[in-house]
């Protein structure tokens, strides 16, 4: 059971009230139109999926409903760094 | 029909009460809460039942200082921006639900003219929306209500954690909650309507071994 | 390969059974191999054994990081079944199913495949729809299946509580006789003795931590313990780990890789013959030969290789059971356990060429894989001995995620494993 | 009955409260104060149970959780039996009534146990794979044979007539067991103001200090126990919790506590009271004081009752004043285990002798038996023991400087009871849930706990400090540790004096050699309950079974209930001395949750039954109960599904409501539709990026339906967005997609375009919904309004504000069924007056109720799709027959765009949602049949989709059906076939999907 520090309600909570939204960082191509079939294919479903340090995207769902982002190790589920929306990780792999 | 609208070019705003001859029947109407209350006056958990309280929900972007201004203007208190927290003046209470999020609540008839006012004098981009009619409000208070909520929120209660005025959105077993604690024995509940008959039995039931008083005032 | 039977272990215990044969070798690995399998699970040493067995390649390596048969094949909760809803999925299972129904035999290794049904209950209308859709599918692929109503339900599986009064009332159910659960371990235990008698060389407690790839063609694999080993093909089968090693390969696959966890009471007499599961109320159930209720538990919705998962999950999976089977509150789950499942967007596994040439991936089953064994490995290590793709598993290319051709079977899987 | 084995004093026992209990159908005896297990024992009950496997009698061996044998069934009525209780950890309750779980006709006797001697030795680990293949018909006929010896104990067939409940706990520091490293710990952390759990699984609290001799300051030891106890519950920031056992340990410090509430009071708990409750914690800091469980030596026989762990015959004597048997013979290869003899010597009964494995011991406990007149023979160890039902001899000879093999004579030696020691081995079992593997320690001679990314210390005997002096100590040393981490000053307190004589060292010994090769020797025990034996570990290894992993799989080391506390060790040495490696080389396996068995009920609390899952009731709930509405479940919502009439059939319901909407009017509750308001500038630039169509040019005033699809270009949720002010809509969903699609709206603007000014607020909850349709609807509206209603005035797709039954409304002219209809919106306080108000009408406009199925009808004759039932995640809007729902030319390329254009969404061939005629119109398709082109192809015969909708239609007096054909839209009035599970084949003609008014001339009025 993880215990997540949502970074705008600014405290620790139980995992039950966060949905996790899968790999961070995933930008919608801006024209679509212009993605080969590969291209999108890679956007909407090839993921990292990494061993290790890992960049999810997560939401406060049962809380302030905000999506923010957490690096954790997904060997060990240790929680390195919480950051919002738009911002950058300080800690990554390697 | 001048009672139920104000027009302003960009939002509808309506008065969504009758006269008071027609009553509202709140989410937990059909439980009889009046009738329970005159069984039992002794027991570590008592509850009472707000109802037909007037809901607001308030998005807007609070580093907008003139915006943020002009809102706490209408309202009249400094909503809170401190996470967590809310704000009391008078019968209005601002509960801090997100960055860009408070749960305001006024008087069941206040409603239609805060909302009016709002639309009236705050210039920006906000979002003020009456939700009166989906929740309800329930106060917990007694010895016990900390052994009742340790039982039905995993959030921690202890005081040092969960001081008076501090407001948290969260689980209540499998729905949710906005609890704000009252004082030391005494929680606020703001549960949704579709969901307030299964916290009334989850309730009772979590309270069985402490004694449920229903309050009625 | 020494033949077991009831009669080898009477005699085997007049000599106090000293004189067992090794069930498979510890060699050391050649320098270059026909086909390499990076994987030594249920899944890869089934590739391995039909390679040798059946195509005739013998000129083969298991490579596997840590023991046989020590990932998801010694982690899942041993149900088989084929009623899968889309043509494709349908007939690969049930190409496996056929494979298990002769595999005790084809084996000499009992994996103790109990076909005792199963049943997958419907608890609302779009359930009871989607059980006919899926029932009427597979009737029509030759697979068998029934619709039953909840009194017939209740006939087979009388602790159940059928009545109309639960939160979420049984209002009928899928039946697959042919269904059943086999003993995991054993399963991996008889492919490896198979493969190792027809020659495979596999090699335990070595990890491979590398691709040799020459002009977008691989040529071998680098190891921790033996340094490269060359290959003239190489096959992956590492299911929830598929991802770290395709990232070595240079490229990505659309896998997540969750915990899936399953917990087992203590054993009590026997009292639950069939396999019942329910998507609605989240939770399935059967009870092993040695009287284990086996059940299973949904998948944590974040990425993990802890081998473990939340809480909370449990806790929602036994409020299933019990919602169930009310009987079973004063039962104990004696252990949990979680492994690594590598899910796909389309609840489909991955069978497929790569990027890079001579290079194949086997993955991606998901929730589906333990059901899968025989079959993944049948027409993987069909694709392998001839270099393309099986009839069966061309679907399941890694490029239908291209090109859209999903086989979208979550209605199926669900929780259902 | 006499307790024959009960001392006349001593321990830890209520004298003046004698209990009765039920063994097996015969009463006896025991004490307040007592286990099952110390009461059976003081009754000189010598067999409790048989073994899985061989069908062995088996006796008690320990004291504790580690208890592999005394497995019972406990319950005096069927709705509380109770399977696989261990009696060493189940205090007596007066009336209990309990029996063993395995033995035919009774356990003293048993049928199966000659199964076990004559077969055991064609049964080695593996047996099961290597027999029952041939003939291959005959493995069901095995199996049931196989499946007939399963299992423990039974399961209740009632339901549990007791409760169970859970609480969410938050501290600074869980300390996990109340020995002395605990008790130590938990007072140092209180006394710092530190929120202190103190959760131990005994009953009482002090761990070791309870079963011995030992004195701390002069005095007995439980004295400080129960000073410190009394000075922790002074705390209010402390909770002492005993009876409560940590099982879990999981990740980011979370935990789990079973506290077993009444099991110790009677056999149900009483008066409502709960029987169990789960504790869910989270923990800033833990220490485990978890302390360490005694490994009994392996050795020939060793099973036969009267065989047990030296500690556990220590503590029956000191904390029970139960001495269980007469005649002693003790083997340890420590000096510990020698305060047994004496025990058991002061105790007044006859140690046979003492059986050191070591060459040379010596020290003050050996030194004080010499004293007490024990023969100590040194460097010998109990090769066997004689006996079936109960010890009768032993068998001693001398070993060999490692202990490895016999080298000279066997002597017997009469005794009843072998009490053995082999050491410690720590209980890291906690420790390793999170995946911390446990390292070997050579002092300790056990696995210690590894390294950990919690915010974990341990102090005791879990560290292999097995002094009392030293677990004070440590638990001391842990709680500072804490105290710094969490920012807070350190604090002494004053330890008490202890009297353990010095200790020399022990051996490493586990498996005490046989005259006989192991393979040839009697069965050596290593997991009782399992009947995992020495030879069978061998012979694992022999065969190929090289990895740990390997050896407990093909054994079933370790899997029984008690999960391998007293044999893993034992087995891994055992294994690595074959392998020929060091036990930390063979490696551990590793311990999962549970450390002890949990009851279902305790984790699942009051998530059962009413409170299993929420039901979430609308506004005008009360009404449709009165009516009695038939429900169906949407999601957690109840939804009436139909509302029959005395007497009257499902069908005969539908027909009525069917025919009535068209005729004159129906009413459907609406309320559960998920309603979101959407307010800013950029909403309506949202609204085109989330939805197909355009919005771009939606009056205010005016309704639209919209189609949502996922990037993937398939249709996911749908419903009728209203503009309510320039930058004002309110959007409806799916009533089970509604939390769904509120979360995707914000995904997308919080992540993809958080410059779009656009707030979303759910008003599901907020507004209650009815929707009034048929011909007659407009008329119903204006007995309840002076608003003019008018065509002309309020028109298709209008929306408008005004009151009814004097209640602001918005009303929606907007309609699912084809008919003229409105959707009145109320805020939901004032639902059930205005649904009231409606009815007054109900005579005079035959104002009929509706529920769900009626609305799939009335729409599926309109060919109007459901999402969810005419869609499954893997169709687009082409698909669906809607490409006037999409706007390709749109300039911001919406969501599910470029997916619904990849090469294999735009083949003509893909399956297309069409209607379906059947040739015979009384029969009605069953949704979900499959359709096929030749109705004669063999299986597998290639189907080409599947009925989504199917229903009888009463205004069209025949059945209607949608459903996914294979390139259906250009095959209009071809035939397909549906071949059905009951053997008939249905004719259905392709159609268009609109059955009714295709013109749409009904709601157009």
């Amino acid at each position: 059971m993880l215990h997540i520090y949502c970074p705008h309600c600014c405290e620790y909570r139980e995992e039950e009230e966060f949905h996790a939204k899968g790999q961070a960082h995933i930008v919608r191509p801006l024209d679509p139109d212009a993605c080969t079939d590969q291209e999108w294919g890679e956007f909407m479903y090839f993921r990292k999926n990494p061993r290790g340090i890992h960049h999810e995207l997560w939401v406060h769902a049962a809380g302030c409903r905000k999506f923010f982002n957490v690096t954790r190790n997904t060997q060990t589920y240790e929680i390195k760094e919480v950051y919002k929306v738009g911002e950058k990780p300080t800690i990554v792999a390697e | 029909m001048s009672d139920t609208a104000v027009e302003t070019p960009n939002v509808m705003v309506m008065n969504q009460l009758p006269s008071s001859e027609i009553v509202g029947e709140s989410p937990l109407h059909h439980a009889d809460l009046a009738s329970a209350a005159a069984t039992k006056n002794e027991g570590g958990v008592h509850l009472r039942e707000n109802a037909l309280q007037g809901f607001l929900t308030l998005r807007l972007n609070p580093e907008n200082k003139d915006l943020l201004a002009s809102a706490n203007a209408v309202l009249g208190l400094e909503l809170p921006t401190k996470p967590l927290s809310s704000v009391t003046e008078g019968a209005t209470t601002a509960r801090w639900m997100s960055p860009d999020e408070w749960l305001i609540s006024v008087p069941g008839e206040a409603a239609f003219d805060l909302e009016t006012a709002f639309q009236e004098k705050v210039d920006g981009h906000f979002s003020l929306v009456n939700s009166s009619g989906g929740v309800t409000t329930l106060v917990v208070s007694g010895e016990h209500v900390v052994e009742m909520l340790k039982k039905s929120v995993p959030y921690d209660f202890h005081i040092s954690e969960f001081p008076a005025g501090k407001v948290v959105s969260t689980l209540f077993a499998k729905s949710s909650a906005v609890i704000r604690r009252l004082d030391e024995q005494a929680f606020e509940l703001i549960i949704r309507r579709s969901f307030a008959d299964y916290i009334w039995l989850w309730i009772q039931d979590a309270s069985r071994e402490y004694g449920l008083v229903i309050k009625n005032d | 390969m020494q033949h077991y039977s009831g009669f080898g272990l009477l005699k085997h215990s007049l000599s106090h059974h000293e004189n067992w044969q090794r069930i498979w070798r510890n060699p050391t690995p050649k320098k270059k191999y026909d086909v390499i399998i990076v994987g030594g699970g249920g899944h890869g040493l089934a590739t391995a054994y039909y390679l040798a067995k059946q195509f005739g390649v013998t000129n083969v390596a298991v490579i596997e990081k840590g023991y046989l048969g020590g990932g998801n094949t010694a982690r899942n909760t041993t149900i088989v079944r084929s009623n899968y809803l889309w043509d494709e999925a349908a007939h690969l299972y049930e190409h496996s199913m056929k494979l298990w129904e002769g595999l005790s035999q084809d084996l000499n290794y009992n994996v103790m495949f109990s076909q005792r049904g199963c049943l997958n209950l419907g608890h609302t209308l779009q359930d009871m729809r989607d059980i006919e859709r899926r029932v009427n599918a597979n009737r029509l692929n030759g697979i068998d299946g029934e619709v039953l109503d909840a009194q017939q339900v209740k006939e087979i599986v009388p602790i159940l509580d059928c009545s109309s009064d639960r939160r979420y009332p049984v209002m009928g159910a899928s039946w697959q006789p042919r269904a059943g659960v086999a003993r995991h371990d054993a399963v991996a235990w008889g492919f490896a003795r198979g493969a190792d008698a027809h020659g495979v060389d596999l090699i335990q407690q070595t990890e491979v931590v590398d691709f040799i790839i020459e002009d977008g063609t691989v040529v071998g694999v680098k190891t921790d313990r033996y340094g490269e080993i060359k290959a003239d093909r190489v096959g992956c089968v590492v299911a929830g780990n598929s991802s770290v090693l395709a990232a070595k390969a240079g490229f990505e696959l659309p896998l997540e890789s969750h915990p899936l966890q399953a917990l087992v009471s203590e054993p009590i007499k026997p009292i639950l013959d069939t396999v019942v599961m329910s998507n609605h109320v989240h939770g399935y159930a059967s009870q092993s030969d040695k009287g284990d209720l086996v059940i299973g538990a949904g998948i944590d919705g974040y990425t993990g290789y802890g081998q473990r998962g939340s809480y909370g999950t449990i806790e929602h999976t036994l409020q299933a059971i019990v919602e169930m089977f009310p009987i079973f509150s004063r039962v104990r789950m004696n252990r949990q356990w979680g492994g690594i499942v590598d899910t796909c967007p389309d609840a489909c596994p991955i069978v497929s060429e790569t990027p890079v040439k001579n290079l194949f991936f086997n993955c991606g089953w998901g929730t589906g894989g333990f059901k899968a064994t025989p079959g993944s490995g049948n027409v993987f290590a069909a694709s392998l001995a001839k270099g393309e793709m099986h009839e069966l598993a061309k679907p399941f290319s890694m490029f239908r995620y291209h090109n859209g051709a999903l086989v979208d079977e979550h209605g199926a899987a669900g929780v259902a494993h | 009955m006499t307790q024959k084995n009960r001392l006349m004093s001593g321990g830890r026992i209520n004298r003046s409260k004698p209990l009765s209990f039920t063994y097996n159908d015969k009463q006896y005896s025991g004490y307040e104060g007592d286990t099952l297990a110390s009461a059976l024992l003081a009754n000189g009950v010598d067999i409790i149970g048989r073994s899985f496997k061989y069908s062995r009698p088996r006796g008690i061996v320990a004291a504790g959780a580690e208890e592999p044998n005394a497995v019972m069934q406990i319950g005096a009525t069927e709705a509380t039996q109770t399977p696989n209780v261990r009696a060493t950890q189940q205090e007596l309750y007066p009336g209990l009534v309990c029996g063993a779980t395995n033995g035919w006709p009774n356990v003293d006797n048993d049928l199966m146990g000659l199964v076990g001697k004559i077969g055991g030795k064609a049964m080695p680990p593996g047996f099961y794979y290597k027999t029952f293949m041939y003939p291959k018909s005959m493995w069901e006929t095995y199996e049931s044979y196989i499946r007939k010896a399963a299992g423990l104990g039974r399961s209740p067939n009632e339901y549990d007539v007791d409760i169970y409940d859970k609480m969410n706990q938050h501290c600074d520091v869980l300390v996990v067991g109340a020995g002395p490293a605990g008790l130590s710990a938990a007072l140092v952390a209180a006394k710092a103001g530190a929120r202190v759990i103190l959760a131990d699984e005994q009953n009482e609290f002090g761990g070791s200090l309870l079963s011995s001799r030992e004195t701390l300051d002069g005095k007995p030891a439980t004295e400080w126990v129960n000073s410190v106890v009394e000075e922790l519950s002074t705390f209010e920031n402390v909770a002492l919790m005993p009876r409560s056992t940590v099982n879990g340990y999981h990740d980011h410090n979370f935990l789990t506590i079973h506290e077993r509430c009444t099991d110790h009071i009677a056999d149900r708990a009483p008066n409502g009271q709960v029987r169990q409750r789960y504790h869910r914690v989270r923990a800033k800091w833990v220490v485990l004081a978890t302390g360490a469980h005694e490994r009994p030596l392996v050795y020939g026989n060793n099973d036969v009752p009267g065989c047990m762990q030296a500690s556990a015959v220590s503590t029956y004597i000191n904390r029970y004043g139960v001495v269980p048997g007469n005649e002693l013979v003790l083997m340890t290869t420590n000096d510990n285990a020698y305060h047994t003899a004496l025990d058991w010597h002061d105790a007044g009964r006859k140690v046979m002798a003492i059986v050191d494995t070591r060459k040379n011991p010596s020290g003050a406990l050996i030194e004080e038996a010499r004293n007490r007149g024990i023969n100590v023979m040194v460097g010998s160890g109990v090769i066997e023991v004689q006996g079936s039902k109960r010890v009768t001899s032993v068998s001693v000879a001398p070993l060999n400087e490692d202990g490895s093999r016999v080298t000279g004579s066997v002597i017997k030696i009469g005794a009843d009871t072998v009490a053995s020691s082999g050491g410690w081995s720590p209980v890291v079992h906690l420790s390793c849930h999170t995946g911390s593997r446990p390292v070997w320690k050579d002092e300790a001679l056990g696995f210690v706990p590894g390294s950990t990314v919690q915010n974990q210390f341990t102090a005791g005997a879990i560290n292999g400090e097995y002094s009392t002096e030293g677990a004070l100590g440590q638990g001391v040393e842990s709680a500072n540790d804490v105290l710094k981490a969490l920012g807070l000053d350190a604090v002494s307190i004053a330890l008490p004096d202890t009297d353990e004589p010095a200790q020399s060292e022990s051996m490493a010994l586990y498996h005490v050699p046989h005259t006989k090769p192991t393979s040839q020797a009697p069965k050596q025990f290593v997991d009782y309950q399992n009947d995992v034996t020495a030879a069978g570990i061998e012979l694992a290894c022999r065969e190929g079974f090289e990895s740990i992993e390997h050896v407990k799989r093909y054994t079933a080391m370790g899997f029984g209930t008690d999960q391998g506390k007293l044999g893993n060790i034992n087995g891994m040495a055992i294994a690595a001395k074959m392998l020929n490696q060091s036990i930390p080389e063979t490696g551990t396996t590793i311990f999962r949750p549970n450390y002890t068995p949990v009851t279902f009920g305790a984790i699942v609390g009051r998530d059962c039954g009413e409170l299993f899952d929420p039901m979430r009731y609308t506004a005008m709930h009360a009404w449709h109960e009165e009516r009695g509405a038939e429900y169906e479940d949407v999601g957690q919502w109840k939804r009436p599904w139909y509302f029959p009439l005395k007497g009257e059939s499902m069908q005969d319901a539908l027909n009525r409501e069917c025919l009535a909407t068209r005729e004159s009017v129906g009413i459907l509750d609406a309320s559960t539709l998920g309603k979101i308001d959407i307010q800013g500038k950029d909403a309506r630039e949202f609204l085109g990026r989330v939805y197909t169509n355009a919005w771009a040019k939606l009056a205010v005033g005016k309704c639209r339906y919209g189609l949502m699809c996922g990037e993937d270009g398939m249709v996911f949720d749908d419903g009728v967005t209203s503009c309510l002010g320039e930058n004002h809509f309110l959007m409806t969903t799916t009533s089970g997609g509604a939390a769904h699609v509120l979360e995707w709206l914000e995904l997308y603007h919080q992540t993809e375009w958080p410059e779009m000014e656009v707030y979303f607020t759910s008003v599901t909850d907020h507004w209650a919904t009815m929707t009034i349709a048929g011909p007659n609807s407009r008329k119903l509206l204006e007995e309840l309004t002076d608003y003019d209603v008018s065509s002309e005035n309020f028109g298709y797709m209008d929306w408008k504000k005004m009151t009814i039954a004097g209640v602001p409304a918005r009303v929606f002219r907007i309609s699912f069924t084809g008919e003229l209809s409105y959707e009145i919106n109320v805020q939901a306080n004032y639902g059930l007056h205005v649904w009231k108000a409606l009815f007054e009408h109900e005579d005079k406009y035959n104002l009929t109720p509706y529920g769900t199925e009626t609305m799939h009808i009335l729409r599926a004759e309109k060919g109007f799709i459901i999402a969810g039932q005419d869609t499954d995640g893997s169709v687009h809007p082409f698909d669906l027959g809607m490409p006037w729902a999409v706007s390709m030319k749109k300039p911001f390329s919406f969501i599910g765009k470029r997916g619904m254009q990849r090469e294999d969404c735009v083949r003509p061939d893909r399956k297309q949602l069409v209607g379906l005629k059947t040739t015979d119109p009384n029969i009605v398709l069953p949704e979900g049949a499959q359709g096929v082109f030749d109705p004669n192809a063999p299986i597998p015969m290639p189907m080409v989709g599947h009925v989504t909708s199917s229903y009888w239609s009463a205004n069209l007096n025949r059945s209607v059906a949608m459903g996914f054909v294979k390139g259906g839209s250009e095959r209009m009035g071809e035939k397909v076939y549906y071949p059905l599970v009951d053997g008939r084949t249905v004719e259905a003609e392709i159609c268009s999907p609109v059955f009714l008014d295709p013109k749409g001339e009904r709601q157009h009025v």
